[in-house]
């Protein structure tokens, strides 16, 4: 149920970014998603769950259930709440073997983002996927 | 006479290029300047007709590129008034240049001395310094200066007579606004301490007098001036100077080696080792000359003028907050509360218009403006009215299109 | 296929030049290269589409600027054969890469240590480790290589369980020997010594692979191999670089700052204070692309031959002392007996041709030779057997007209 | 009569040199002036009248004759010993008012010696002529 909702979820977060013809729509498109993200409680805003190198503050929470991975995150920029959102989309509950199998590069370049893999920002995003995978 | 930017743009072609579609707008002159054709023309001139290593070769090229590098020294003595052109030491640029005097300084140090420097300082002169600290059990003490460069204090409880170093910028680069250098140098010099001052916002805007401040050292970096990268500049008083222990060795800085002992050279050379960055002197004293072609006060003026448009303009906006001051600056440093500054910036720069979203490589001052950073339009002889504008027009959409919850 | 020094010419311009009404002759190559156009234009495009302060920034130019620079740090991870490009720190050039190793061990240094460099170095690979034993109570050692680099002595009397540092250049700037380094940093490894090669004057010729070197550290400037000034590397084994203590604070290298404390960001960035030179990077990444475009064996063989051709030359004519190797050497390095070498290069001089006269920054090597300096012509890609020929007619012209008394 | 001797090789030199009209010319011009240099003795050649910041070793000796000064040199480097031939003939037996006088960068660049007035020999002549006039 999760899976297939999250896959329909995946679905509609890549048509909506794919159809973005500038900077300004996927502006527009990445505060549009921000507003999707569950926020996180100051309590789990803790050092320990926070990404370094970002440039805007960001969280990541990884649970296990049985064998599916599921994430929480936030951030204090409302863009990147909206690259979370798209990030999160392509792993959310899937199985570690399954993210693994994933190019996620590959994907958040398919979806516009590729300018949030630019060696400027590069350490905040592949931060974030580093831990996404190998957590 | 009124300064018109027009007049030079075409000196400067990557203004003329689209970002995103969107006419390009280059207001983070704070970070790096953009470079005009005579300094790239002049760069290149030497590599086509005059390249070789300098001083140490006797022959055509290295002739002709050793009296290149030497005038290009001697150029920078004269734009900063300085008295000897052996005054003027290249380095990679700001950074360098303090790196240099604080390692220099080092065994005149003593735990218990204090060096001081103000609360509006770049990393560059703050980090230096606080490892000096750390290496010889000196203090580092901070003078308070609030965002419109007043203190509150007096003065006389930060300068003491442990005060043995006062480094101190003279235009803040995250709030633009400048220190009062003559009064600060003077309460430094009447206390016996070597002073420094961090030039590096404002040699692009203000004519420099390195005499007439008296500083023992004076520091800046070519890329904010409209020069090159990799190149900067160390001036110092003659004295100052040669008590430093050089910090880099090797060749050039040498006058005789054996395993057991070495004799360093005369000034400028014991403190420039290795073959030094010729293209970037030959490139910085071009920018020289560019900025004294220009009327200067004009200029300034001009640019002042850009920066006051924005401030009351976006003073106007209720949900603006603006660091910097009203008058006199050439960038203006701003946040919007419930907004982060990198969402502004990222709508600008889908908009084409280049500032600058952080904390400026100053977190202390953020801290104690009670921010985690700002967001910095910083401009330059080249820009536009009509450039201030969209800024303020871009930025008051981005609030908007970011302000709905 | 043998190399064609015409078909590149071209690309330097520089090189048509006339001298003082003769064609320009340029044997200085390892003072410093020429640059070819696509150096310059990579760089002058750099300054004409993309110029802007990397990292911090987050826009427009920014963005390009900062994928550019750090591509040119990959760049020159893959010519090095290094595992990451994260090993590639960017200086100034040989000189400064090699204080920031001296300084940075430091903290692990003890008095009674040993630092063991060769008697082929350069000054830039001396001084520094001097000053290092200087600070820390270490002892500075000398491993006696004879000009054709052997040595006499049993390798162990130098390596010992005290050797900390072991530093050796690849290639002799004043002499073009080759120094066996693959057996001496397996010597200093199994001491458990730090390793540093000076590859200065051995990138622009010879393919360098620093995995299969295993060694710690290398380090070159750009200028010496057809790129510009003011640039160089460091690059390191991941766990070295680790352990050196940054020599320069400021911005970029700091992750966190506060009056008490700073934090240092990670690699490459904590070893790289302050704006760096983004020009220099993209030039010296297109430097090695105009190397990796060149059939590299040809080319180092075409070098050779010209070294060869007058080392046979001038090894007929009775009065010529030559210090360099016959084979697989790029320059030749020569005294005559009571003719100052001063005197020949400027005979050369006057004819255009330009070579280097002195100690080459090797004083210690003189001493050795017992020689105050030599005449050294140096070859490049560039050079043609006329050029070779020229020089050895001119080079016998002169010591006939100083022979006389 | 030194005086007029000394005069009288000034112009000689002086001729010479400004006849040259090539590099090529001005180096055989000073290996010739070269060998009219008295040399001084290995007792003579002492670091204390060793000229500091030359490429090649220069020794310079002065010594007054009442109102008169009067110039030894000598170098390792024989084109050297011709620069310093010109140079003594310039000051040679002049009183120190008179030297003081003399614009003797500017008489060198006559001589077509201002290439050893660049920057890069700068230190080496500029040396001795700062010693030729504070001595
Ligand atoms: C072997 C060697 N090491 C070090 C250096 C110093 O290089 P740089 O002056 O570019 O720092 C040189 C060149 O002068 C050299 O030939
Ligand atoms: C006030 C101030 N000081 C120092 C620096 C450091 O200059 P650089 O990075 O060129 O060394 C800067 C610029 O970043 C600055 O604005």
């Amino acid at each position: 149920m999760t899976d297939s909702l999250g896959q329909q979820k995946a679905v509609n977060i890549k048509a909506q970014l794919q159809a973005c013809r500038s900077k300004e729509d996927t502006f527009k498109a990445l505060v549009t998603l921000s507003k999707t993200l569950t926020r996180l409680s100051a309590d789990e805003k803790i050092e320990e769950n926070k990404i370094k190198g970002c440039e805007s503050a960001v969280w990541l929470i990884v649970e296990e259930k049985g064998n599916e991975r599921h994430f929480k995150a936030d951030s204090d920029a409302k863009l990147m709440r909206g690259v979370l959102v798209a990030i999160l989309s392509l792993v959310q509950g899937k199985t570690r073997a399954d993210i693994q199998q994933i190019d996620l590069k590959a994907e958040l370049a398919e979806l516009n983002l590729s300018h949030y893999l630019t060696s400027s920002r590069t350490n905040g995003v592949l931060a974030i996927l580093d831990r996404i995978t190998s957590h | 006479m009124a300064f018109d930017p027009l007049s030079i743009r075409s000196q400067f072609p990557i203004l003329a290029q689209q970002a995103y579609d969107n006419p390009l707008i280059y207001l983070d002159n704070a970070a790096t300047t953009q470079k005009p054709l005579s300094v790239l023309e002049a760069m290149q001139n030497y590599y086509l007709t005059a390249n070789a290593n300098v001083h140490r070769g006797a022959h055509y090229l290295s002739d002709m590129a050793t009296d290149q590098f030497e005038n290009a020294r001697q150029r920078v003595a004269q734009f900063l008034n300085a008295p000897e052109q052996s005054q003027v030491i290249w380095t990679k640029g700001t950074t360098e240049s303090i790196n240099l005097v604080a390692y220099g300084l080092e065994h005149l140090i003593q735990a218990g001395d204090e060096i001081l420097i103000t609360s509006l300082e770049h990393h560059a002169n703050l980090v230096p310094w606080q490892q000096l600290a750390f290496r010889t059990g000196a203090r580092l003490r901070v003078l308070p200066l609030t965002s419109d460069a007043q203190w509150q204090e007096e003065l006389t409880h930060y300068f003491t007579e442990r005060t043995k170093i006062f480094a101190v910028t003279q235009v803040s680069n995250a709030i633009g606004v400048h220190t009062p250098i003559e009064t600060l140098i003077q309460q430094a010099k009447q206390h016996g301490a070597f002073t420094l001052v961090d030039g590096a916002q404002a040699v692009a805007h203000y004519p420099v007098d390195v005499t007439k401040l008296d500083c023992d050292f004076y520091v800046f970096s070519g890329h904010k001036m409209y020069g090159p990268t990799g190149i900067g500049v160390l001036y110092g008083k003659h004295h100052a100077l040669e008590v430093l222990m050089p910090y880099q060795t090797g060749g050039e800085m040498v006058s005789k080696v054996s395993y057991q002992a070495t004799e360093f050279n005369v000034l400028p050379y014991r403190l420039e080792a290795g073959t030094p960055h010729m293209e970037g002197a030959i490139g910085l004293a071009t920018a020289c000359d560019f900025i004294d072609q220009q009327d200067r006060q004009s200029m300034l003026a001009w640019e002042q003028q850009l920066a006051n448009h924005v401030w009351v303009t976006l003073q106007k906006a209720a949900n603006v907050e603006i660091y910097s001051p009203e008058q006199h600056t050439t960038l203006v440093s701003l946040s919007v509360p419930n907004i982060h500054t990198l969402d502004l910036n990222a709508y600008l720069d889908s908009q084409g218009i280049a500032v600058r979203a952080g904390s400026h490589c100053a977190q202390p001052l953020m801290a104690q403006l009670g921010v985690s950073g700002t967001l910095r339009a910083s401009f330059a002889c080249y820009n536009t009215m009509q450039e201030a504008n969209r800024f303020c027009d871009v930025l008051l959409e981005a609030i908007d299109l970011l302000n709905d919850e």
